[in-house]
This record gives structure tokens, C-alpha cells and sequence, in this order.
């Protein structure tokens, strides 16, 4: 058992797949020499030298092409593109080239490649710099999907993504960085799988799903309604795609109700996602009705009693599980 | 500058005469028929298509290259087996050259199960890995990025591979373009950068849009490269400048980035009478057609009549059995289009 | 009463404006001299000339930061972008300029522009050219998303939307262009206001909800369905934002069950949203599970029987509500 | 070239000598007065702002740019009130320039409600339309575009307003940057491109990611444009290449590309010590510091230290002020998150 830092597991977990497999590159803007600008891949240029950690100029379609073909010719790149915000820069790359090349060409092409990105708010940044965009990923067909809120899930799930076949969008959290975790030491590599949810908190009154710092903001929310005799389940959906809906679906039957939580902008986000497949396939199961806990629908303003007022907390969780009991 | 004398500012650009000195250029005779044969076979191919088109058997779009064949048969002949293709929606002359039967290519065109993508691409993502072409992309731009990606595979584990990407003179104003010329030259990747200047971003003419005067070549600085302005309509000056270009790749010797002059015969697509052009401007270049003048070419060398004959009867007949290929073709079955968005074959994104 | 073309209608509808408001002008990719890719803008170029109708390079981004600035320096553009699957690659200059700079500027910018695209399937384009996005539009706070599907539709919410303070993404149907439809002539301007929804078929037992070529295909579902003695609402939403729940609630409290119809994949259309938004506001009004009708979650193939085998169809749609009875 | 290489290809770059002779430039004393209080108020505004980060006070992220306030200053003092500025996330001196008041931008770096976008948007969103600053924007390179816009609007209304885009060297590898120059060519408009090539990309030496030596100088070529690189560190020489292009884009002419070599003192933002720049080339900039140096010529020029030190002692003031009015300020009424989305100033997204 180790404590590390989810900045920290993010190196880790690169090291463990470029020990693991020599066709793993990395590329991105400031991941050698600077370590990464929320300083997530250091040392990972003295490690393995610049023929594999690979700076590159201020121009994210380059990046995310230069990892495409790579990916296509046999390489294993994992490309970080700064923050979840600048993936409207290349979103051309991401929706329609990676997303639609195997399909489009019938097989033909293979990606398998990973974009690793600071998601998220937190950090007073303001608009530019602190959305939750992994509903955008969610919304094209042809990505993969996921979002770790643990030390260990950055690991597990990163090699997860690395060693699969299709290109995997992978969002940090960049209010998760400085926080400390467990992470066992199972002696050998970490390796988790995707489309696995993770009941974080057993319960039996009510369900609530989410994801990256929202599971932190959801489980505190839990204790809180716990000390009140609401017993919640806290699911942590980890990847969106693919889903666990088996996981989800479980829940909701078991419990009757079920709670989104998530830092997407209100309209369209993954939690409407979640929503709307319980509403068509548990409907029966249902005995109330599901609400979504969400950032409103605004841009994410700089000053913390901005942002502070728009992030979902644990006390607007728990107080709207409490108003709809 | 007031804005209504843009409109007027661009004169129709004519071709430069033939320059007969490339008869001399040292290509082997073999390499030559080649070319020959190539042009020819995109030709015919895209002449089948067109008639495909007229029978209304082409749904959708397709975007033909006719009088720009010179610049895929000079590659094609120039590039190595193992070597990538990064292409646009005007493909079927690029996809020929490296080598794909024109069958399935054909019935692509026509969206058929039988066609090179399963019908699930159509013209505009041509494709065929085994053959080396990575892709048709249709959203401009992304593929010269792209093909940045396979040079540094190449480059990575030292196989003196190239990547070549193709694309339109139109495509030098995005800014995917931008990205690539200088990723690729800060990386000294082996990535070779096409552009066929055919005078027109779809229905506008090129200076009307550009801030230069030759698209590709007077942008080639800006990335720390020499300018290089080809006859495109010349097979022989393009296998040359490819040869070169591939050879400096191969060497270590980084990116390059080559303007080649030619002109579609046709429209932008199949909607496209292409009537903005001046016809003296068409005319121009319709006697520049690269076929007719390399047939000449080959001629003066000495070729007989009758041998480039029989590559055209032969090359006539693999694209008519191509259009009966691809007539007889079935329709995708509609169960596959939810296979092939993944690796294990499905669509399906929940457990 | 005229007989126009929806095609027809987006030239009509830019010349109103234009005539109505010398600030109003047009740019894009071959909107001028070669009258539109789809030929929707023919004939403005030669009646408003070049200083007002103006062609520009490929290059997406400086198209729509020209009508960004432009827009917040006085004049009230509508820009073109070819195919909304291009919205891609000026993503940022949509999702992260043009939606958040009211915002984040306290109100000091004014942003009063249209962007117009063509949207959806139906043309055998293919992968790259037959995306619907309007979802994209709608999961970013700060755009407006309104989306016609009929002439006059097209007449009067373009109006609406050059004559609207805020940025509005206009997405035309491409399928759409060429249906013709009686407009009636009302002696002067046509100007339609956004978020409001509209019964285009009142009915006691089901609502199904669509928007633009869809409506259409709800539409005809629904003649099939009244045959059978199920009497189906049909509410063309014609805005996504502002969205009238109002107009869709009601219907939801009169019949009880909702369908979507939407040319979205799957995971995190608009139709997730309309369900999440009833699930949660209408729960108790509800007979039965909310059914969404989607395009499945791939890319759009290029074969007439990839691309019919994957867009919601008349069939489709009543079959759907039928099994659900 | 192995990639190894690559990484220790870029030498540091010295400045040049101070060039002694631009004192001779016709520039008036009031404007070269202008010049230094604009430079001194940069300065000590930012130190201000510097020491409010060290007290904690300033959340999230700020972006100083000591050592490159003559840019700034230069143009601020060239610029016509109703021209246009348009700027990035290190813009506390382009606001200053344009007469914007030191204590709401100083209260938006502490992301106050009385600051100058309410605490909206933070350091890296300043914007006063009053004076003409039309907004920083924090994604690289969309900006260039935007001015575009603004310029547009001077071009149709015939108003001779400019537009001036500041970025930095590290922005000409994006595509927008190319986007936004051809398209201001090739429309003929008033925008100024203003590069301050301060050497560094955030963390990492602008060469090493260049494909030319000169970022933005290097490229102009490639839209038409003359390259033009001018001392950043020296008032006069950005006043004087400022007037010129401002001067042309009015007269019709069109658009300019300038090149201004400077340096930032600091970091690239709070986070950052700046650790990866040599000594030696860190203290040859701080030699070459626009101030002092500033300081100096208008000494040289006959004016008195004393009227220098008044101007000191007020901007100073100035900026005390305002780090008080910062300090002062309340938080952002948390009701404001939900305001000014759209024009009626609400969020409401549903009828
Ligand atoms: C990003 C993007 N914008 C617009 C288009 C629409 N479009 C397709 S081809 C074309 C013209 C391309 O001209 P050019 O690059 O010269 O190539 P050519 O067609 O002449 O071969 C345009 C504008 C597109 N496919 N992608
Ligand atoms: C599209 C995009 N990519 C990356 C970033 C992160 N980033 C912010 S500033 C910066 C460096 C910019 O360097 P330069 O243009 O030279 O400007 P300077 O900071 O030196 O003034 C980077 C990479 C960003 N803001 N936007
Ligand atoms: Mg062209
Ligand atoms: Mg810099």
C-alpha cells in the first residue's frame, strides 16, 4: 500500500505502459522538458528520452494527427492536449477523424491511441480554462470514454485505455491532482478494464451516479444524508463509454431513485445520458422522480463565489436527495 | 482595395508550354510506361465513373480528377510499396496509383458491399491499408496532419518509410495546413506534402482567396522550406520532384512540400458544370491534357504505337470489368452499419 | 400563398434581412459567386453586392471570428459554415469565443450573429458530411439553436434569429432544401420569434417530439398511427434554445407518454435532454417509460441502405409508439 | 536529425545592443513622456499585482509581462481612441495602454465584483469596451480572427478604425494564426498582427518548436506582407512601427505582421519560476530592461530626473490605489454567476 498523489498515478501509470510496450509514445505541448503544465508527466523525459516523450508546438491538430497516424501504423501514442477546453481546437481531429476512421473505412484502420486531458473546474481559471467537456466525447460515436476520480483508477484505467484497440478520450480531473490516495501493491503492473462502474458506497434508498470529482462531492454528500437515515449508493460510472448500465440499472431497481451528479454545463451533459436510459428501460422500476444535479447552464465564471455557486457541492447534492424524499 | 475589385483581380491562369526537355530527364523506359499505364488506368477509371454517374448509379457525390492524373501516376511510380497515402475526397487517381484493383474502387463509388470500404465510406474515403492508403479524408485539412502521424512511426522505428499526403491548393488557407508544414519540419519528419494546385477552391478561383500567388510554394518559407513549383501535367517532372522528395525523406532529410500546376477537366463534383472558368482558360489546359502529351512523349522515345495501344485496350478493359464489378455489386446489408466502429467489430457502447 | 422551396426560403430569408437592416451581411465559403454549396444564397451576391455578400478562403475559424468581431463592433452578420460537421473545425471559435464572451465580459460584448449550416443526412455523403450536430450547439450555455423545417419556418426564424441580441446557430436540413411548401404572404416581413414550439398535429394519446427533417417523418408516422387509432401529438421544436418546455410539458400532461425523435446518435441528443427535462418536471404525469428515437450510436454510412438502415424513419416511429401502447 | 538533437538545438538569444540612435526619431516629448508614464504604470501596476499573489491574494492564475510593457506602451500611445485592441490571458499592460483605470483591472486580477469584468472572467479576460479593448482571450490564437471582425466593420463603415492583435511567438504554430493572416490579406483589412516574441512558448524555447528563426517575421511572406521585426524593449521603436502600420491599415492599405523581440522577466504565469532559461541570458535581458533604458534616453534628451521621478511617484500611487480598490473589493455576488449570458442580462435557456 502506497500513498500517492492522482498527479503522481498519472506519471505512474504512463511509465508502467511505456515499460510495458516500447510502441508507447507520448506528445503533447510542455510533457517532456516542463513536466506538463499541471506538472502530471514529470520525469517521464529523463525516464525515456525524447525519442519517446515528445514536445510539440502550440498546434493541437497536429498533435492529435500525429498520434492518429502513428496509432495507425503500429505506435501506441498517447497524446495530452493541455485542458479539456482546448479540445474545441482540434474537436475536427477528435469527432470526425479518430472517431469515424475505423468505420468509415470499414475495419481497416486501427487507432488505438489514448487523449489524455485537465478537465474540469476548480482551479479559479474562469471560462476558458475550466469546463467539463467529457459529454462532448460521450455525444460522437467512436470514442471511448473515461474519467477516473482515484489515484488507482488513473492507473488501471490509463493502462486500460492504452492497451485497447480503440482510441479512448481520457479526462483528468484537474481538482483531483493534488489530492492523496491508497493504492495497493499488488506486485505488477495495475491494469483495470473499461465499461466498469464502481459502487463506491452500497446503499438502499436511493441511487446516485457520478463521476471524476463529482464522486468525492457525492460521497461526502452520502455521510451527510447517512447521519439523516438516507442510506445512498454511490456509484462511480468511470467510464462513459463504454457504460455500465448493468451496474447502473441494479441500482436503480434495488433503490427506486435515481440522482445524476455532474460538472457538464446543464444541457445535454452525460447525466441526461444516464437519465434518459433509466426513463425508457427502468421506468417500473422507478418511484420518483429523477433528477439531475448539474453545473446550470452558464460558463464557469473565474472568482471562487462564482465558481462555487455553479459546481454541484455536497450540500446541494444532499439537500436536493432531501428535498425529493 | 475596395472589396468589389477583388472579384476581378484574378486573371485566368494559363499553362506554361510543354517543357520537351523533360524527354530527357534520366527515367528508366519501364518507369515510363508505367506512368503511362497509370494515367491511362485513371483515366478510363474516371471516365467509366463518369458514365456510372450519367446512368444514375452514383448516389451521393463524387469528385473527379481528369487532367490531374500526372500527379498521382508520378507518385504512385515514385513511392515505395511500404509507403503511406494520406488522400482527399478526390481519391480514385491516388487509390489506382498505389496498386488497388479498380473493381472495388469502382463499386465504392457506387456505395456496393463489395466496394473497397464496404460501401460505408463512398468516394470520399477511399481506402486500403494493404496497399498503403491510409485514408480519404473529406473534412480539409486533417489529413496532412495525419500523415505527420505515420512519418513518426516511420521515423520512430527507422524504417525509411514516407508518408504523402495529397491535397488541393484551396486546402492552403486552413489552418490544419499550418500545423502540419511546421510540425513536421520541427520533428524533420519524412512527410511528403502534395499540393495539386488545379487554379480553384471549388467553384472560386485560388487568388481570390489567397494571400500569395502560388498556394503551396509561397507559404513553403514560412516552414523553412525550399519553394518547389512543378508541371503537374507532366508525369515525368512530377516522378522526378516525388523521387527526390522521397529520397530526402528517406535520408533523414525531412519534410518537403511540392506545388504542382494542373487543372481538373471537369467541375468540382457532379453538381459542378464548372462554368466559372473561363473557357479560354479550359481550352488552355485541355490541350495540356498529361495523356495525349505523354503518349507524344513516349513516341518521341521511341515507343511503338501499338504497344501504348494495348496498355490502353488493356487498361480500357480492367475499368469496363471494374463498372460491371461494381454494377453487379450488392447493397451493403443494412446490419452493417452498426458493425466496425470498434476493434471487436460492434457498435455497441455499454456492457 | 407562394409555393417556395426551403432552399428558396434561405435566400428569401437573408434578403429580408438584408433589406430590412444595412448591418446585416453574409460570409462564407462560396456564398457569393457560386450562390451556396447548396445553392440556398443564389442571387444575393448580385443584388446586394460584394461589400455585403463576401466568399472567403477554407478557413472556418476566420470566417466565424470575422462575424464575431464584426458582430461586437456593430454589424450583424450571418455566417455560413458549409456542413455542420465542419462546425468541428472552428469548434473553439463556436463553443469557447462566440458562446462565452457576453458572459465573461460582464455584458460588455454584444454578439448579435447567425451562423447557418447544413445539417443532418440524407444526401449519401457519407461519414464526413452527414452528421446532425445541432446537439453540439445545444450543450454549450451562451448559443442560441434553432433549427427549421419548413419554409416558412426558415423565413421567419432566420428573421428572428439576425434580428436576435444573441448568437444563434441556425441549422438548415439539408434533406429539407428541396421540399417545397406554401408560405402565405401576410404583406410584409416574416418574423417568426424563437423558443417557441409548435403542435403541428394535436393529438390526446402520445407526444412525439422532433425537429426539422424529422418533424416530417413524426409527422407521417403519425397518419399511419391515426389509422390505427392511436392519436399522436406532434410538437416541432423548431428551437432548442430557448426551448419551449412549456409547449412540451403540456402535451406531456395531456397524453401522458413521450417519444423523441431525433437525428442524433444515440448517447446525449437533445431527445436525452427533452426526456431528462420531463423525467424529472412531468414524472408524475407519465403513463410509461419515455422512449427516445435516435439514430443508433455510429457514424452515418455512405449507402443508401447504411444510411436508411440508421435514420429514425416513418416506420420506424410508428412501430415504436405502437409497441409501447 | 536524430529528436535528441533537437533539444539542444537553440542557443540562447541575446538582445541586441541598445540602438542609441533611435533617440533621433521624430517623435514628439509629450508622446515619449506618454511613453514612459504608460511603461512606468505596466510596471508598477504589475508589481502591485505581484505582491497581492504573494499575500495569497490572487486566485487561480495571473500572467505578468514584466520586460515587455514598451510594446504595449508603444502601440497604447500610437492607437487612435476608437481603434481596437484585442489581446490574450497576459494582457494587464494592453488594457493599461489603452487608458482603461488601474483599479478594476486590478480587482479583476483579484476576481472582484469590482472588477473590470466582474470577476467573470479573471485576469485573463480583461475587457473595457469604453476604451476600446474588445475583449483577452485565454484559447490561443482564436483572437486573430476576431479582430478580423473588428476590422471588417472599419472597412465596411469606412471609418478608419483599426484593429491591433497582440500574441505571442508560441501562437504563430497555431492554425488560427494562419487563418487570420490570409484571410486579412486577402480582404485587404485594417488589422495590425502583433507578435511579442518574448522567446519562450510558455515553458519551452521558442525555437524548438519553430520552423524559422523569426515565429512571426518569418512568415509574413507567406501572406504577402513584408516582414518586420522592431526591438520590443525600446518605447520609441514600437511607437514609430506602430504609427506605421496603424498609418497604412487607415490609408487602405491593409493589414500588417510586426515582430517585437522582448522578454518577460518572470515566469510564464504564477506557477512558473522560469527555471528553464539560462542565467547568462536572463541577465542580459534584465540589462536590456525598456524602462531603464527608457529612462535613460529622455535624460539624454534633456529631461529632468525630477519630472521623471513625478511621474514615477504617480503611477506608483496609482497603482497603490488600485491594489487597495482591489483589496477592498467585495466577492462576486454568487447570483451574478447566473447573469449576463445572454443580451435581457439573464441564463434562461427555457421559455
Ligand atoms: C473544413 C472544410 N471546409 C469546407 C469543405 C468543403 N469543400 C470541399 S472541397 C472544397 C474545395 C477544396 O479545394 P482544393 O483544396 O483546391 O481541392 P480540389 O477540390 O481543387 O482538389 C471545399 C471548400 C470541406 N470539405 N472541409
Ligand atoms: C489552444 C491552446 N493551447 C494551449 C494553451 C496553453 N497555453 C497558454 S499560454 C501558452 C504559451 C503561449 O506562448 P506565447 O504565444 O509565446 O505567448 P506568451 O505566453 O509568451 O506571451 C500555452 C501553451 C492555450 N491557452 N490554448
Ligand atoms: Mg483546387
Ligand atoms: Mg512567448
Amino acid at each position: 500500500m502506497a500513498q500517492l498523489t492522482y498527479r503522481d498515478a498519472v506519471a505512474a501509470g504512463i511509465a508502467q505502459e511505456m515499460d510495458n510496450d516500447p510502441r508507447v509514445v507520448l506528445v503533447g505541448e510542455e510533457v517532456g522538458g516542463a513536466g506538463g503544465a499541471f506538472k502530471a508527466t514529470v520525469g517521464l523525459l529523463e525516464r525515456f528520452g525524447p525519442e519517446r516523450v515528445r514536445d510539440t508546438p502550440i498546434s493541437e491538430q497536429a498533435i492529435l494527427g500525429a498520434a492518429m497516424g502513428a496509432a495507425m501504423t503500429g505506435l501506441r501514442p498517447i497524446a495530452e492536449i493541455m485542458l479539456g477546453d482546448f479540445m474545441a481546437v482540434c474537436w475536427d481531429m477528435v469527432a470526425n477523424e479518430i472517431a469515424k476512421a475505423r468505420y468509415m473505412t470499414a475495419g481497416q484502420l486501427a487507432l488505438p491511441l489514448v487523449i489524455r486531458t485537465a478537465n474540469g473546474a476548480g482551479y479559479r481559471f474562469g471560462p476558458h480554462h475550466s469546463q467539463s467537456v467529457e459529454n462532448w466525447a460521450m455525444s460522437v460515436p467512436g470514442l471511448k470514454v473515461v474519467a477516473p476520480s482515484t489515484a488507482e483508477d488513473v492507473i488501471g484505467l490509463l493502462a486500460a485505455a492504452v492497451r485497447d484497440p480503440d482510441p479512448v478520450v481520457f479526462f483528468e480531473h484537474k481538482s483531483c491532482y493534488p489530492m492523496e490516495f491508497d493504492v495497493a501493491d499488488r506486485g505488477g503492473d495495475i491494469v483495470d478494464r473499461l465499461g466498469a462502474a464502481k459502487v463506491v458506497r452500497p446503499g438502499a434508498d436511493v441511487t446516485i451516479a457520478a463521476l471524476g470529482l463529482m464522486v468525492h462531492r457525492a460521497s461526502e454528500a452520502a455521510d451527510h444524508l447517512a447521519a439523516e437515515g438516507i442510506d445512498a449508493e454511490v456509484i462511480d460510472l468511470r467510464s462513459l463509454v463504454p457504460l455500465d448500465t448493468e451496474t447502473l440499472l441494479a441500482s436503480v431497481a434495488k433503490t427506486s431513485r435515481l440522482f445524476t451528479v455532474e460538472e457538464n454545463p446543464r444541457l445535454c451533459g452525460w447525466g441526461a445520458e444516464i437519465t434518459s436510459i433509466v426513463a425508457e428501460e427502468a421506468f417500473w422500476d422507478l418511484a420518483g422522480p429523477i433528477v439531475r444535479i448539474t453545473t446550470p447552464h452558464v460558463p464557469v465564471g473565474a472568482a471562487d463565489s462564482l465558481e462555487d455557486a455553479v459546481l454541484p457541492t455536497a450540500e446541494r447534492i444532499a439537500e436536493t436527495v432531501r428535498r425529493a424524499q | 482595395m475596395a472589396p468589389s475589385e477583388e472579384y476581378d483581380r484574378h486573371p485566368p491562369v494559363l499553362p506554361a508550354p510543354v517543357d520537351r526537355s523533360n524527354a530527357d530527364l534520366p527515367i528508366d523506359l519501364a518507369v515510363r510506361l508505367r506512368l503511362y499505364r497509370l494515367q491511362q488506368e485513371m483515366r478510363l477509371f474516371e471516365e467509366r465513373a463518369y458514365d456510372l454517374f450519367l446512368r444514375g448509379l452514383v448516389k451521393g457525390t463524387i469528385h473527379l480528377s481528369i487532367g490531374q492524373e500526372a500527379v498521382a501516376a508520378g507518385f504512385g511510380a515514385a513511392m515505395r510499396p511500404d509507403d503511406w497515402t494520406f488522400a482527399t475526397y478526390r481519391s480514385h487517381a491516388h487509390t489506382l496509383a498505389r496498386g488497388v484493383p479498380m473493381g472495388p474502387v469502382m463499386a465504392e463509388l457506387l456505395k456496393r458491399a463489395n466496394g473497397l470500404v464496404a460501401g460505408k465510406g463512398g468516394s470520399m474515403h477511399l481506402t486500403s491499408v494493404d496497399h498503403g492508403v491510409m485514408g480519404s479524408y473529406a473534412v480539409v485539412g486533417a489529413h496532412l496532419c495525419v500523415a505527420n502521424g505515420a512519418a513518426w512511426t516511420a521515423q520512430y522505428h527507422g524504417t525509411e518509410q514516407v508518408a504523402v499526403a495529397f491535397f488541393g491548393d484551396g486546402t492552403t488557407n486552413i489552418g490544419a495546413f499550418h500545423e502540419a508544414l511546421n510540425f513536421a519540419k520541427v520533428w524533420n519528419l519524412p512527410t511528403v506534402f502534395v499540393c495539386e494546385n488545379n487554379l480553384y477552391m471549388g467553384y472560386t478561383s485560388i487568388g481570390q482567396v489567397t494571400a500569395v500567388a502560388d498556394p503551396a510554394a509561397g507559404r513553403a518559407e514560412a516552414y523553412g522550406l525550399d519553394p518547389i513549383i512543378i508541371d503537374g501535367n507532366d508525369a515525368d517532372a512530377v516522378y522526378t520532384a516525388a523521387a527526390d522528395a522521397l529520397g530526402r525523406a528517406r535520408a533523414g532529410e525531412g519534410p518537403s512540400l511540392i506545388e504542382a500546376l494542373t487543372y481538373r477537366h471537369g467541375g468540382h463534383n457532379r453538381a459542378d458544370p464548372g462554368t466559372y472558368r473561363p473557357q479560354e482558360e479550359v481550352e488552355a489546359w485541355l490541350e495540356r491534357d498529361p495523356i495525349p502529351m505523354y503518349h507524344q512523349r513516349l513516341l518521341r522515345l521511341g515507343v511503338d504505337e501499338g504497344d501504348l495501344s494495348v496498355i490502353t485496350a488493356k487498361a480500357a478493359a480492367a475499368a469496363d470489368a471494374a463498372a460491371q464489378e461494381a454494377v453487379d455489386g450488392p447493397d451493403p446489408d443494412p446490419a452493417s452499419a452498426h458493425t466496425d466502429v470498434w476493434a471487436d467489430g460492434g457498435s455497441s457502447w455499454r456492457n
